[in-house]
């Protein structure tokens, strides 16, 4: 089981309401009970990979993709069903229940993140975490303290091991 | 400096005095009824003036709130912790304070602005006097924004004043209601920011018109001279004096004196931030040369310090280090300190004698002085310049590390990742620790254009490694061809200029203006501002710089070895870029989308701020760009654009600015507006979407660039070239058609031409709309008509058969 | 309304008519050259106007930095983390940070100040005239902050409007340099705070000479009227009106509506914050009778809204809660917002008419309306209140919980702690909930006094408990009784007053005046001010109140069954007790300091503040206190108080202020003045020991206020009174002799009478002065003179034979 | 051993620099290491009997006293040499080199607080941690955040055996 819960260590606060780390099979089983979650991804993935392989592996388990900036350019005849959408807009439709979501199938429950500036990540989970019941859950390589459920601040090579075993446990 | 008497005057000894009693109420009103001006509903509109307008945008565009703190410290009940919109001790929730945050950061930057307006007027009217005309250059609608707000046409110096005055007491009834116990719905926050940030614009303006009337800087001028730029051209050999600022009010003493005693080729004058833009303006209308040297924007401030090449320093006010005193101490720099915003705890020396100044700094007695007598500064500067340049080479100050110590601090790194931690964008700084402990330096000297040279890698440092040094030495020959050419300032766009573009702009012709503005804070490095511009120039788009956007675009240049502002031209016409100026300047640009309305489309601007901007909104396809926008003056100004209509995006870091303005698309409603000629309901495009947002990547930023100069009024031929445009960008930069392209498309004309048959199959069989495919017309399907005559509108008030 | 012609006006047209330049540059030195007024050096300083005495007081009193967040999220480059003193991005340190953020709660205060002045002052020009004159009684002196500041006599309604374009000139100015990049030293944040300070009495003293002008108010008045305060003395069986708030302005409108109809037994008026005290001002000049009861303070605001009595309310701006909207919505009260701070998203129903405002608010159509038409005002609050009392007796609005409820609702506290981590005060309202769940709600009841009535622990509550609401239930009995007298407001101290008290002031005989002002963030409930206040009047002290601790004061009784209002008289004189009036009234308290000076000791006021502010520092034995100080506006008042000397204290709430101002008493260097009869230096006692810092508790306040109220001036009588009382209460309050009496020794005749022989003894044997017991006298020993004719100062230029 | 490290709830965040839970114990022995330690009272232990026994057993094993607020009323008679200072100054001064200390001596290097109003403590201790390198202690019942060690929120009995454990070990 890979480690990803252990260095926490933060350079700001936000305020007193922080994010649970959390392990990456456990990750994977709440995703895979939601009803609607929503893979989140960002521009800092183009270029990358092995992780681009491991969104890949998610999407085709059924969790529709969000791309936001120009992290679509890596899903290019993937047939993932990516959507661009850029991630301001996305986190203030995220919070109105009449939105029917990319597909028109109505609003998520679970928003997973990968691939995001770190800062602005921060963000948009401030807005979320203050703003909407949704859950959220970052598996970046930073400790996201404004998520419900985050990674800790893990190395390249666990952080594709972690996927390996959340996209295992999805 | 003015001498009428005052107290309780003899009319006999005024003959020829002109009297101005602005603040009688009416005032204005009946001034405006002898010129013969039409004065609109709301001259001098206080924080409610405007509300009406702002909830019209603002059901459209809803506010949406990203705290950078769940809490909130202002009043001694609190600490609140307001998580999940909880309320405080005093009731607010944390959607009002996040509001209220903005509004306070917004004014700030707004009384940033307009208090360096008021002392550069203070100082000019001095100089000058009260009577001293505005000048602008070919114009007669000289004060747009201004006029428009407070219904004020000034002529003089001394007309200015009034303007502040307004300015100045609704600032301070906006900063009332940032007190505990104010304001307690988000939405009146949200008009009160809109208050805020058009005050901004008229701040500004009276900053840069009193300055361009005065200091011989061009007046809508398009052969503005070019200017050298980069810290790679600054001479070192000579004795440099580095001016830090944005005012720059006391520097032109510096440069009068340096012209007057012969000391150009002695002394090489570089500044960094607008005060740098502004010296470049002053003195250079028709065809002066340039007499100092733009080094760069606020993220080369401590980089050109560390580099120790400066002898002395001068600062006045804005974006200036606050630690420039330290950094500047610790490599034996005098510091000179000329305006009271910024005094750095030195001692006053405004009453001294120039020599006794020259030698306490010189000798090391003092680390620096406050000087606000311009003339003991203009003198003061560079003499000390010359006698600190000889003193500190024979000291032999010693600036960053040699290539054998940046090797050895490298080996010195633990990886503990507390630098990257702190680093605003997070940049991989162990792994250049690793490489340079090797010998390799290649990877800091990939950081140097990334990092925004803040410092706080060194400030996070548990081992105390002087990171940004260590980056900066490694990156010594990049800096040294830093090296570029920046077009100076011209002003504002003539009336003329506005009459020859105000039809393509409004017709959507010339696909719109994309307007650089703000701060260093780039997401990914200086050279995305050229990539954007010249893309967008290519594409005939009109181009508009300021600040510290205009300088770090000339920075690059093409394989022809050229910058954009050589390659391009610097007309207000379709293809040209243009730079207006410093800081203050960015209100020639709300002010050109004024003039479009007032002198294209003859609408009356006088105190007639909601029609204009409901004019501007639904015709003018103008996008704000703020990439790097870091300041509380750059949210001020998007603000200011925001109440006009006009959209503006800032970079990932703006997110942090805690509030956007973020329409819904897939929400119909809000997308319909009156057509004025009968009153009617009318759907129009969802563009622009938002009226504040931030994209992540340049790449992203492109499409939406193109899609949100969409306007309402566009022609068929303007809605084809910005549908072209924006499907384009987005197969360019994303590699995929935009999915909501069609929602553009009010009929076949709209489409390109070279793909429309490819087109119109795509709406038929994705869309479902009916094809007249004999006569290649859209039969059904376009929610919105293409009517040129349409008078799109938000205001009822405004549409025929109201009021 | 004025009707003056304005733009280029024949003089013809202008018999009579006075005509004021003030704008011009030396303007104010040349009328004040006419009037035969000796103008000091600083009328109108800017910035660094006083920057020297600042350092002056600065040296001595150093600032202590308490942050409240040890990060900085003004731009977006942060947040920065500072912890340590680190820099942020923009090179300020953690130092620089907390002086700033400490500058912009004062400017915030400030701003509230004087944009409530600059609103009234408006609308009472509007109403009566720019030549109104001001009258505040039989004084000469009649602005004295304003004329120390300005230079600036003002005369009438509309010289006040120059002093307001000043005081927002300088706030827009201090506000720009909060902004990134502007101030580096903390040192200089520290200037511009008591600059801002300075601003704030200028704001609060037009807005109650403007208003105390016109409306009717007391004038230097030392009988004013006693007027009803307390929730339970609301008679909530007529229909109840309640307005909220600081700006008196619409009210009076909906007071003369209801006097105008006859409707005074009809409606039950009260008022919350200083709104109510400037009701109980309004109209009661020469023995009018007050029209309007006080209800309380901030504090009371929840409370009263939650007991569901008001049938209306009606809010104007600062220290109104937030929530008020929410609050009463849940009940069915229609609420009225009546002033652009404060709007709520409510529709503007300025201009239609009171039928329909009435008929949408009534039917709950609305849920509240905005009304800025006072005329209009006037009429609905009234008529809606009448309408809406019956509406609601008849839906049988039910407020707060039964006793079955109270009980049941405790039995589902978990006891998780989160209420009393959230209290501001901590309070333990857990064990209450266990009590209250076996039917015994005496703790409940215990909270009420000590609870600032903020709602937090209902925010908190994961059972969705309504905390707030049980304890007011179970406190209904308590709440009834709280029913007290405040004597309405009397504005300034009058000249002729300040002859008469200057000396024992200035000699230490009347030992000192004990200034209580601020709001209800108390420590410990609201009875401790009635403590200290009686304490202090019973040693003959001189107690000012104004705001809500005046109110506060009303609410006890002592064993006779009187307010201490009753008890003691309202003249100023020792032993006295003084109601100035509302918020703004505070700057009556320092211009009576600033009377002190340029009356009895007849020092020039125009424009010469520092030396007005070292003689108050030197001579004046006054100490703020603020013990409930909860709001930027208080923490503005101080550094007032702070800038001319005045040392305040705050409660244990106010170290949330992040700075106070201490000295150092073993620090002797710092404890020296200059003698202005030789410019020779001499030592003083080290009191005040501090400008702002806080106290834990009113047991160790008192000997804190005995002992800083000791001058370099107090002759030997007075010195003695000083002593006795400082070590009376130090016995009293805290069991023992103060450690450092001794140092206040200057000589046996500043011994106690009645215990001079004992400290004598003491003297000679703990600190071994040598003592001529013959004639009972110190030979040596005290490293002070006792010299009443030296003249102390900390400014050398005002020494014999200097400048 | 008593267990005073677990709940460390905050009611709101200073910021990323948070105290380290600490046991009574370890506590004790750390003072007991200290070459100039200092406990300062607040008047929260005014009519608190068990809390001032236990002060007064801390100061007869040798560390001396500073009594904020009215916390010195506590010890009339106790003879522990106790002295009166006004909390805000006391800190302002515990960052001056040139202070001699309360009796002369010196400066202090280790600060202890025990029975102070935790929001006015909180900001004592934000001054000491922001401004200083004092080593700062509390003793409190609730945890101190900007304390370098602090107790946890812990009941009054718990606290009552706590500060036995730590007197044992000083």
């Amino acid at each position: 089981m890979v480690e990803t819960t252990k260095n926490t260590q933060i350079y700001t606060t936000w305020g007193r309401k922080t994010a649970k780390p959390v392990k990456p099979a456990v990750a994977g089983k709440m995703v895979s009970k939601a009803k609607r979650p929503l893979l989140v991804i960002g521009s800092e993935i183009v270029g990358d990979e092995k992780l681009t392989d491991r969104i890949v592996a998610i999407a085709k388990k059924g969790v529709p993709v969000a791309a936001t900036g120009h992290s679509i350019t890596a899903f290019n005849g993937k047939d993932i069903g990516a959507k661009y959408i850029n991630v301001h807009s996305l986190a203030h439709f995220l919070g109105d229940e009449k939105w029917g979501g990319l597909d028109g199938k109505g609003p998520y429950d679970t928003i997973v993140f990968l691939g995001h500036k770190k800062y602005y990540l921060d963000q948009v989970l401030s807005g979320l975490k203050n703003f909407t019941d949704l859950k959220t859950l970052t598996l970046e390589r930073h400790f996201m303290q404004n998520a419900t459920l985050s990674f800790g601040n893990i190395k390249p090579e666990v952080q594709i091991e972690a996927l390996d075993e959340f996209i295992e446990n999805l | 400096m003015s001498d009428t008497p005052t107290g309780q005057i003899s009319i006999d000894d005024l003959e020829n005095v002109q009297i101005t009693i602005g603040k009688i109420v009416g005032a204005i009103e009946k001034k405006a009824e002898e010129e013969g001006i039409d004065l609109g509903p709301t001259p001098k509109p206080g924080i409610s003036g405007l509300r009406d307008w702002d909830y019209k945008i603002l059901s459209r565009y809803q506010p949406v709130y990203t705290p950078v703190c769940d809490q909130c410290c202002y009043c001694t009940f609190g600490k609140c912790d307001l998580t999940g919109n909880k309320e405080g001790a005093c009731g607010i929730n944390m959607e009002a304070h996040q509001a209220r945050e903005t509004l306070l950061r917004v004014i700030t930057g707004t009384a940033a602005h307009s208090a360096h307006g008021r002392h550069i007027l203070h100082h000019l009217i001095d100089k000058y006097g009260r009577d001293k005309p505005i000048d602008v250059g070919p114009s007669n609608l000289i004060a747009p924004n201004t006029q428009a707000v407070t219904g004020i046409k000034p002529e003089t110096l001394g007309d200015l004043e009034e303007v502040m005055d307004y300015v100045e007491e609704q600032v301070n009834q906006l900063l009332a209601t940032i007190h505990a116990g104010q304001e307690g719905a988000a939405i009146d926050f949200e008009s009160k920011i809109l208050h805020g940030g058009m005050l901004d614009h008229v701040g500004m303006e009276v900053s840069d018109l009193a300055q361009m009337s005065c200091l011989g800087m061009p007046k809508a001028e398009t052969d503005t001279p070019l200017v050298e730029i980069g810290m790679g051209c600054i001479d070192a050999s000579k004795p440099v004096l580095l001016v830090i600022g944005h005012n720059v009010s006391g520097v032109t003493y510096i440069m009068d004196y340096i012209h007057e005693h012969g000391l150009e080729d002695k002394i090489e004058l570089g500044g960094l931030c607008c005060t740098a833009i502004d010296m470049t303006r002053y003195q250079v209308e028709n065809g002066g040369e340039p007499r100092a040297k733009v080094i760069g924007t606020l993220a080369k401030e401590l980089k050109m310090i560390r580099s120790g090449v400066p002898d002395v320093i001068v600062v006045d006010e804005q974006c200036v280090r606050a630690d420039v005193l330290d950094e500047a101490q610790k490599l034996s720099i005098p510091v000179i300190t000329t305006n009271e915003k910024i005094m750095y705890g030195l001692k006053n020396r405004s009453n001294d004698s120039a020599a006794d100044i020259i030698e306490d700094l010189s000798s090391g007695k003092e680390p620096g002085a406050l000087i606000l007598d311009f003339d003991t500064l203009g003198e003061v500067a560079p003499e000390l310049t010359m006698k600190m340049a000889k003193i500190r080479d024979e000291k032999g100050i010693k600036a960053l590390p040699s290539d054998e110590e940046l090797q050895e601090l490298s080996a010195k790194c633990v990886q503990c990742g507390a630098c990257e931690l702190d680093c605003p964008a997070n940049l991989p700084i162990m792994s250049a620790m690793t490489a340079g402990a090797a010998s390799d330096f290649t990877q800091f000297e990939y950081l140097h254009d990334l990092c925004v040279g803040c410092g706080r890698c060194d400030q996070a440092c548990p081992k105390d490694l002087p990171v940004l040094n260590m980056i900066e030495q490694a990156s010594r020959k990049l800096i040294g061809e830093e090296r570029g050419l920046v077009r100076a300032g011209r002003g504002q766009i003539s009336d003329p200029e506005i009459r020859e573009e105000g039809v393509n702009l409004v017709l959507g012709t010339t696909p719109g203006i994309i307007a650089m503005v703000g701060c260093s804070n780039y997401p990914g490095g200086t050279k995305d501002l050229y990539k954007v511009a010249d893309e967008m120039l290519k594409r005939n788009y009109i181009v508009v710089m300021s600040g510290c956007s205009a300088m770090d675009l000339g920075m690059y240049k093409n394989d022809d070895g050229e910058t954009l502002y050589e390659k391009y031209p610097a007309k207000f016409l379709a293809g040209n870029l243009i730079n207006v100026g410093s800081c203050v300047s960015n209100s020639h640009i709300t002010g050109t989308a004024i003039k479009v309305a007032a002198i294209f489309a003859q609408r009356n601007v006088s105190g007639n701020y909601e029609e204009i901007a409901d004019y501007i909104t639904n015709r003018i396809g103008a996008v704000g760009v703020a990439w790097g926008a870091y300041s509380q003056k750059a949210i001020a100004i998007g603000s200011g654009c925001n109440r006009l209509g006009i959209p503006v995006i800032v970079g990932p870091h703006g997110s942090k600015y805690r509030r956007a303005l973020i329409g819904k698309p897939y929400d119909e409603e809000a997308w319909k507006v009156y057509d004025a000629r009968d009153g009617s309901e009318m759907p129009i495009p969802a563009s622009p979407e938002f009226l504040l947002t931030t994209a992540e990547s340049i790449e992203e930023l492109f499409p939406m660039l193109a899609k949100n100069c969409i306007r309402p009024s566009d022609n068929s031929m303007g809605r084809m070239i910005k549908l072209t445009h924006y499907m384009e960008l987005s197969q360019k930069y994303l590699g995929h058609m935009p999915e909501d392209w069609y929602k553009f498309v009010r009929t076949e004309t709209d489409l390109p031409l070279a793909k429309r048959e490819e087109l119109l199959k795509i709406l038929e069989k994705d869309h479902g709309w009916e094809i007249d495919w004999k006569r290649k017309k859209i039969l059904s399907g376009p929610t919105m008509k293409a009517d040129v005559s349409a008078q799109p509108t938000n205001v009822k008030r405004l549409c025929k058969g109201e009021c």
